[in-house]
């Protein structure tokens, strides 16, 4: 491990520097990496997944044992199908995620740093947000059908109001010495965006993006499952048709682990983007 | 006086310019799926009766507000323990990224597995899209607290707990308040989702039941009750965020 | 250059109207270096961020080139007094520094140039690529100055922007001023709580009252322009400046008229 | 949607139709792989939703040009004005009490014996207001109850039997393969609802938009004929349908092979549906009355 | 009381170490007042810190009462450099200085009345409603003042506390903290960039150099208990004293050793 790395993994899991912990000359207790951390919680919750089952708890007919469903999954991954449905489900990911990511921050910077356009605005997103996505079913295979776009429509709309609502509320956040010293600088509008409402706003985004990641993620599981669309959703309501637990399961896995593999992009974005912010350069302060 | 105007001029204009051009552009429609407003408009008076206030609408935001209330008390306490912990926060990322990803409607049935059908399954359902976004900034509102302040507390050795509540919880609480405003509309098409399961009655229920029975002005007139529910959830909360968070308002409004 | 023109600014504190300034009137031409002292809370931050075009006046009007201010002025930098939150924490120190200078139409081998050298000036050379809260308190005034110098602004206006550094840096950047001032012919508004210094730096200090704040005293700083850290600092004429500012202070502290 | 326009000269046309992946549709994917459509020059493409929210508004769109739904699901588009055609049979009750592929199901300690227990009892339907409350009525009145106070609750399908056995429902009306799940599990049918409603009942049926119909009878025709073809040869081959159920589906084999098949006329029981439409009529699910002879081709 | 063996400290900036303290020792015996001296960036907060339990030690140690500090210990105060984002902008100035009493197991009563004198001391009397944002920098750095000394520690810990302040209330709040020493017996460890100041008020100066930083010099300041603004400060003593400490810490600028 390079230098760099390692002494940033130590900033991510060392506690903060202020708690009562033993320190100085004494060789302090290495710290367990995070993504030991990490697993460790996986198996716990695997294990969980396990032994539920086999209570009365649960009919593990209903609820399979976390092998059974290990089971199944081994199966599907030997199926091209299934790399398939994998691939068109991540396809609608990407493609809506990355318009609602880019049209949420640039509406939300831009809205945000337009006070009167603002307070105009207010009203009419807040009507517009609790709109489910599920009850634009309809409207979208209408539209659209069952191809692509209908699952992206679906998509966008839901992911699109996280990401605008967390960058309305970091643009917000801007110190006002900061506003001030920006202000005296005569830096022109555009600078300000770039150079204070963004990078103050930043970390709501990456929030942000977080939030709609795993919510782009999820109406595209669930429009393929509703609409029919291939991929993951598609086959995961199979498996639900059939009555096949296992493999439902199984899917539930995947779907779950891509939320997981998703948030581990998205934290090592933010270590780069984020390294100033306090809650990235953690110790060492 | 004229303060109240522009503001009012604010709050409606945009929704009425829409709303006239939405009128005038479906005013000749023929489209099933896409009814003429006005007809949408002369269905909602119809649709949403006294009695359907009683039996749908009113017992759907009653579950709405307990789940609300859930998730803000759960996401607001888990965030600030798994954002001041470090390694519970890496022993647990994971596994609730995973729970994050699992779509609600094969959520549900397992969440109908364990918290039957009854209310309890559908507070449940709200509660399981509602924390996320309460959670996520909690955490990241807490992880970002001015090390100054934290060192200003440690200092004073103010304490575990009241460093957590006197400094933390204010500190992180415009992000706090920030993901509670996410999951005010998340905990609406909660809501409507968890009555497309296992529901006999309630808001989502009716929307879905106009859905399956072609009464299509019926349902459109359920989302435009949607959305002026979810708007004037977002006016309540504006005043509670006003008086919660005056000190970081003012800060920014103040001078200049 | 800048005028001043029975400017005043009342604050609202929990529904109570509180003047902070009363009515200020003053001018300092073009080419000139005032310093400003007052007791603390007296209102100088107030008044230099209304002749920055910051804050609107309650009363009165700051004018520069004649013209009233009503948004920060042409060719005008400012450092201020919390130099630590005027920082912006996600550009590490020379692109901090260099960020006014992006509308300046500099090439980008020029803006190095400048940045390198404002830097040097404020005994920071080679610190661009530190981030700004690796580094201590006065480091970080330093790079706000070196901002400021950087830019090579007409008008500076500066509100204690040496409070955090050591004696022999400050009297170091003393000097730097002075000699920026006399070279390129800026004018300076100078804000200290440093009584020495005011003299020091000083052509012209303005003494504020406590609040409501008036102009208490305007003192005449006849030093003529070559200045030396121990050879003026130890003049006879300096100590008397220095006793004169002093008791105005003082004066203007008690409340007196 | 790629209607027949390039049709009788010989060219092939492509069809787009919407279907639920269930046991009910098996002989379309049947008529597939026997080249029944082929051999009208049809070439099907289909696509599977998971209900009627996606279907109908498909086919009313021409995003598909022909769909697969339930009668009382046709019914009530027609009667609130969406112009549906059925254009062929789909799938019907095998009318014979204890072989059916649909029954009301409770476990197998439940107090509930017959028809009539089920009226103060909570059961689980896949759709309120459509054709499993309608006749699950229907069949309790036949049983000399009061349907009035059954508990209906949406329960999707695939969760019947795990609800049932989880006791939050009393009984639940499940069709196959989830009615042989809970006959695994123990449980007993109390009431056969699709025998009681009718002789016969056609359960779902295939159909288009009036538009289609008149644009292009031709291709209409040919499609109605090809689903009838493979009605048939499902009816006559049933071990066929099980192999194929292996194919779009994941039904566990052992189940597979126990499941009761429904029955695949070929033609449409227009008293059935006569039925239907008068049932839902007296439980009030239609806002206007439907037009049979409209909906029936 | 305060002992400091052999404590250094390295930062990492950009994956390169950067030693700021290489090696400190002294020793602040019970109820002493040390202030420390020091060129701009040489780690004075840094040794502030570790001192205060805040930051690990990469060598050696600091020791409160003989137990190695691991943690901020009991009954100690800390006056920060960043006095401004050390108050908490959410409490109101007067819930700013009585949250650290909350944990001393006083009456409601006893906490207000500990908070009003404590602003009374620090020149802002009534100011308990206001908030932290509306008053000046000056100002904002007494409440922070005002909380350390409300609070009656045994060990304060103060980083350039007067440096926000005007010269005549700084002459006021040096007496101030003579006064508490005095009176309370406290033990002060005080961080200041006026040379006069140290030696105003210290019993001895601590002169660190630059960075690698170790201990300079130490100035022992015989000026007896009784000091008074004008009196011990034109005294020859104190211009003798004030000479030393400005010529170690000119040498710790440019280097020597
Ligand atoms: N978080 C950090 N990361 C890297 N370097 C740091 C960090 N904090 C301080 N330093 C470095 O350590 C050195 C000492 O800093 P410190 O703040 O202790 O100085 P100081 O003596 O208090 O200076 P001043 O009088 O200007 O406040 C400086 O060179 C600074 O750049
Ligand atoms: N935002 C505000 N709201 C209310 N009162 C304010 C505000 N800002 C400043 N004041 C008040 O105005 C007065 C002058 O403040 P100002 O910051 O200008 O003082 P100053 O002369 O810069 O003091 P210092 O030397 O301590 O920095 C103070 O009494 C302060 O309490
Ligand atoms: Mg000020
Ligand atoms: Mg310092």
């Amino acid at each position: 491990m390079s230098p760099k790395r390692s002494d940033r993994l130590n900033a991510m899991s060392g506690k903060r520097t202020h708690s009562h912990q033993p320190r100085s000359n004494r060789p302090r207790p290495r710290p367990v990496p995070p993504l030991l951390l990490g697993a460790a919680g996986v198996a716990a919750a695997l294990l969980a997944g396990q032994v539920l089952p086999l209570t009365p708890l649960v009919n593990p007919r209903y609820f399979p044992t976390t092998s059974a469903v290990l089971a199944a999954l081994a199966d599907d991954l030997a199926r091209a199908e299934f790399w398939r449905a994998l691939a068109d489900t991540m396809t609608a990911w990407a493609a809506g995620l990355a318009i609602a990511v880019a049209a949420g921050a640039a509406l939300g910077i831009l809205i945000g740093s337009l006070p009167p356009v603002r307070a105009a605005t207010a009203s009419t997103i807040e009507f517009l947000r609790p709109i489910p996505s599920v009850a634009l079913v309809p409207l979208a295979v209408l539209l659209f059908g069952t191809r692509l776009p209908s699952t992206l429509l679906l998509v966008v709309y839901a992911a699109f109001w996280q990401v605008l609502v967390q960058v309305l509320a970091g643009v917000r956040d801007v110190d006002p010495v900061a506003a001030d010293t920006a202000k005296s600088l005569r830096l022109t509008k555009w600078q300000r965006l770039a150079h204070l409402a963004w990078p103050t706003a930043l970390p709501y985004l990456m929030t942000g993006v977080r939030l709609a990641a795993t919510v782009a993620l999820v109406l595209a599981v669930t429009a393929e499952l509703v609409i029919g669309s291939p991929g993951l959703g598609h086959e995961i309501a199979v498996a639900q048709t059939s009555g096949a637990a296992e493999r439902m399961y199984a899917l539930i896995l995947v779907a779950g682990a891509l939320g997981v593999a998703v948030n581990l992009g998205v934290r090592a974005l933010e270590r780069e983007v984020l390294a100033w912010h306090p809650s990235v350069r953690g110790e060492a302060r | 006086m004229i303060v109240l105007v522009r503001k009012a001029l604010l709050v409606l204009g945009l929704p009425s310019v829409l709303f006239a051009l939405w009128w005038f552009a479906s005013a000749g429609s023929t489209s099933f799926y896409f009814p003429p407003l006005s007809e949408i408009v002369a269905e909602f008076g119809e649709t949403w009766t006294a009695e359907r206030w009683r039996e749908d609408v009113l017992p759907s935001v009653a579950r709405l507000g307990a789940g609300y209330a859930a998730s803000c008390a759960a996401g607001v306490a888990l965030g600030l323990l798994i954002g001041r912990v470090r390694w519970l926060f890496h022993a647990t990322e994971p596994v609730l990224e995973f729970a994050r990803a699992v779509p609600p409607p094969v959520l549900v049935p397992v969440i109908m597995l364990f918290a039957g059908i009854g209310d309890g399954m559908k507070v449940a359902v709200i509660i399981s899209g509602c924390l996320w976004p309460i959670l996520l900034n909690t955490v990241a509102g807490v992880r970002s607290v001015d090390p100054v302040q934290l060192d200003t507390a440690a200092a004073y050795r103010l304490g575990r707990f009241r460093t957590l509540t006197a400094i933390v919880l204010p500190g992180a609480s415009p992000r706090i308040v920030t993901g509670m405003r996410q999951a005010l509309a998340i905990g609406v098409i909660l809501m409507v989702i968890s009555e497309m399961f296992a529901a006999q009655s309630g808001l989502g229920f009716a929307i879905v039941q106009f859905q399956r029975s072609y009464a299509i002005p019926a349902m459109w007139s359920g989302i435009l009750l949607l959305g002026c529910l979810g708007a004037a959830l977002a006016a309540v909360f504006a005043c509670v965020d006003r008086a919660v968070l005056h000190w970081y308002h003012r800060q920014r409004t103040e001078e200049a | 250059m800048l005028e001043v023109a029975g400017i005043g600014r009342d604050y609202r504190v929990d529904g109570e109207v509180h003047t902070a300034i009363d009515a200020l009137t003053f001018q300092v031409a073009e080419g000139e270096l005032v310093c400003v002292v007052g007791p603390s809370g007296c209102g100088k931050t107030t008044l230099l961020r209304m002749c920055a075009g910051l804050l609107a006046p309650t009363r009165g009007a700051a004018l520069v080139d004649g013209r009233e201010v009503d948004g920060p002025p042409e060719d005008t930098a400012v450092v201020f007094q919390e130099y630590g939150r005027s920082l912006f924490p996600w550009m590490r120190v020379g692109a901090n520094v260099e960020l006014p200078l992006k509308r300046l139409g500099l090439t980008r081998a020029q803006r190095r140039e400048r940045v390198a050298e404002a830097l040097r000036l404020v005994d920071l050379e080679g610190k661009e690529r530190v981030w700004p809260w690796q580094l201590s308190g006065g480091m970080q005034q330093r790079v706000a100055i070196a901002r400021a110098i950087a830019f090579r602004p007409r008008l500076l206006l500066m509100d204690e922007p040496f409070a955090a550094v050591d004696a022999q840096t400050r009297a170091d950047l003393e000097d730097l001023i002075r000699d920026l001032w006399a070279r390129l012919g800026i004018t300076v508004v100078f804000i200290t709580h440093d009584i020495d210094e005011s003299v020091y730096l000083g052509q012209r200090v303005l003494v504020l009252s406590s609040p409501p704040t008036t102009l208490r005293a305007e003192v005449h700083i006849g030093l003529g322009p070559e200045r030396d850290q121990l050879e003026t600092r130890s003049s006879p004429a300096f100590a008397k400046l220095r006793g004169q500012v002093w008791a105005e202070i003082q004066a203007a502290k008690r409340g007196e008229t | 949607a790629c209607g027949g326009d390039e049709s009788d000269d010989g060219g092939v046309d492509t069809v787009s139709v919407g279907v639920i992946p269930i046991v009910d549709v098996a002989p379309v994917y049947l008529g597939i792989e026997q080249g029944f459509f082929e051999a009208r020059d049809i070439e099907v493409e289909l696509t599977e939703a998971q209900g009627g929210a996606a279907i109908v508004p498909g086919v009313a769109a021409q995003e598909f040009d022909f769909g697969f739904s339930n009668i009382t699901s046709l019914l009530l588009a027609q009667s609130s004005g969406l112009p549906v055609e059925i254009v062929a049979n789909g799938v019907a009750s095998t009318g014979v009490e204890g072989e059916d592929f649909g029954a009301v199901m409770v476990p197998a300690d439940s107090p509930i014996q017959t028809a009539a227990d089920l009226a103060t009892a909570t059961v689980a339907v896949n759709t309120l207001n459509n054709i499993g409350d309608t006749t699950i009525r229907e069949s309790v009145r036949l049983d000399g109850g009061d349907p009035s106070d059954i508990g209906f609750t949406e329960v999707a399908f695939p969760d019947m039997p795990a609800q049932l056995s989880a006791g939050n429902v009393d009984a639940a009306w499940a069709v196959e393969p989830f009615k042989s799940m809970i006959e695994a599990e123990g449980g007993r049918p109390v009431a056969w609802n699709y025998v009681d409603a009718a002789p016969d009942l056609t359960v779902a049926a295939y159909f288009t938009t009036s538009q289609l119909s008149q644009e292009d009878p031709d291709l209409v025709e040919r499609f109605s004929e090809a689903i009838a073809e493979s009605l048939q040869y499902a009816t006559d081959n049933p071990d066929a349908v099980r192999d194929i159920l292996g194919t779009y589906t994941d039904i566990n084999p052992d189940i597979r092979a126990a499941l009761t098949l429904p029955a695949f006329p070929a033609e449409v029981n227009r008293d059935s549906v006569e039925r239907l439409a008068e049932l839902g009529e007296a439980d009030g699910i239609f806002e206007n009355p439907p037009d049979v002879d409209a909906l029936l081709p």
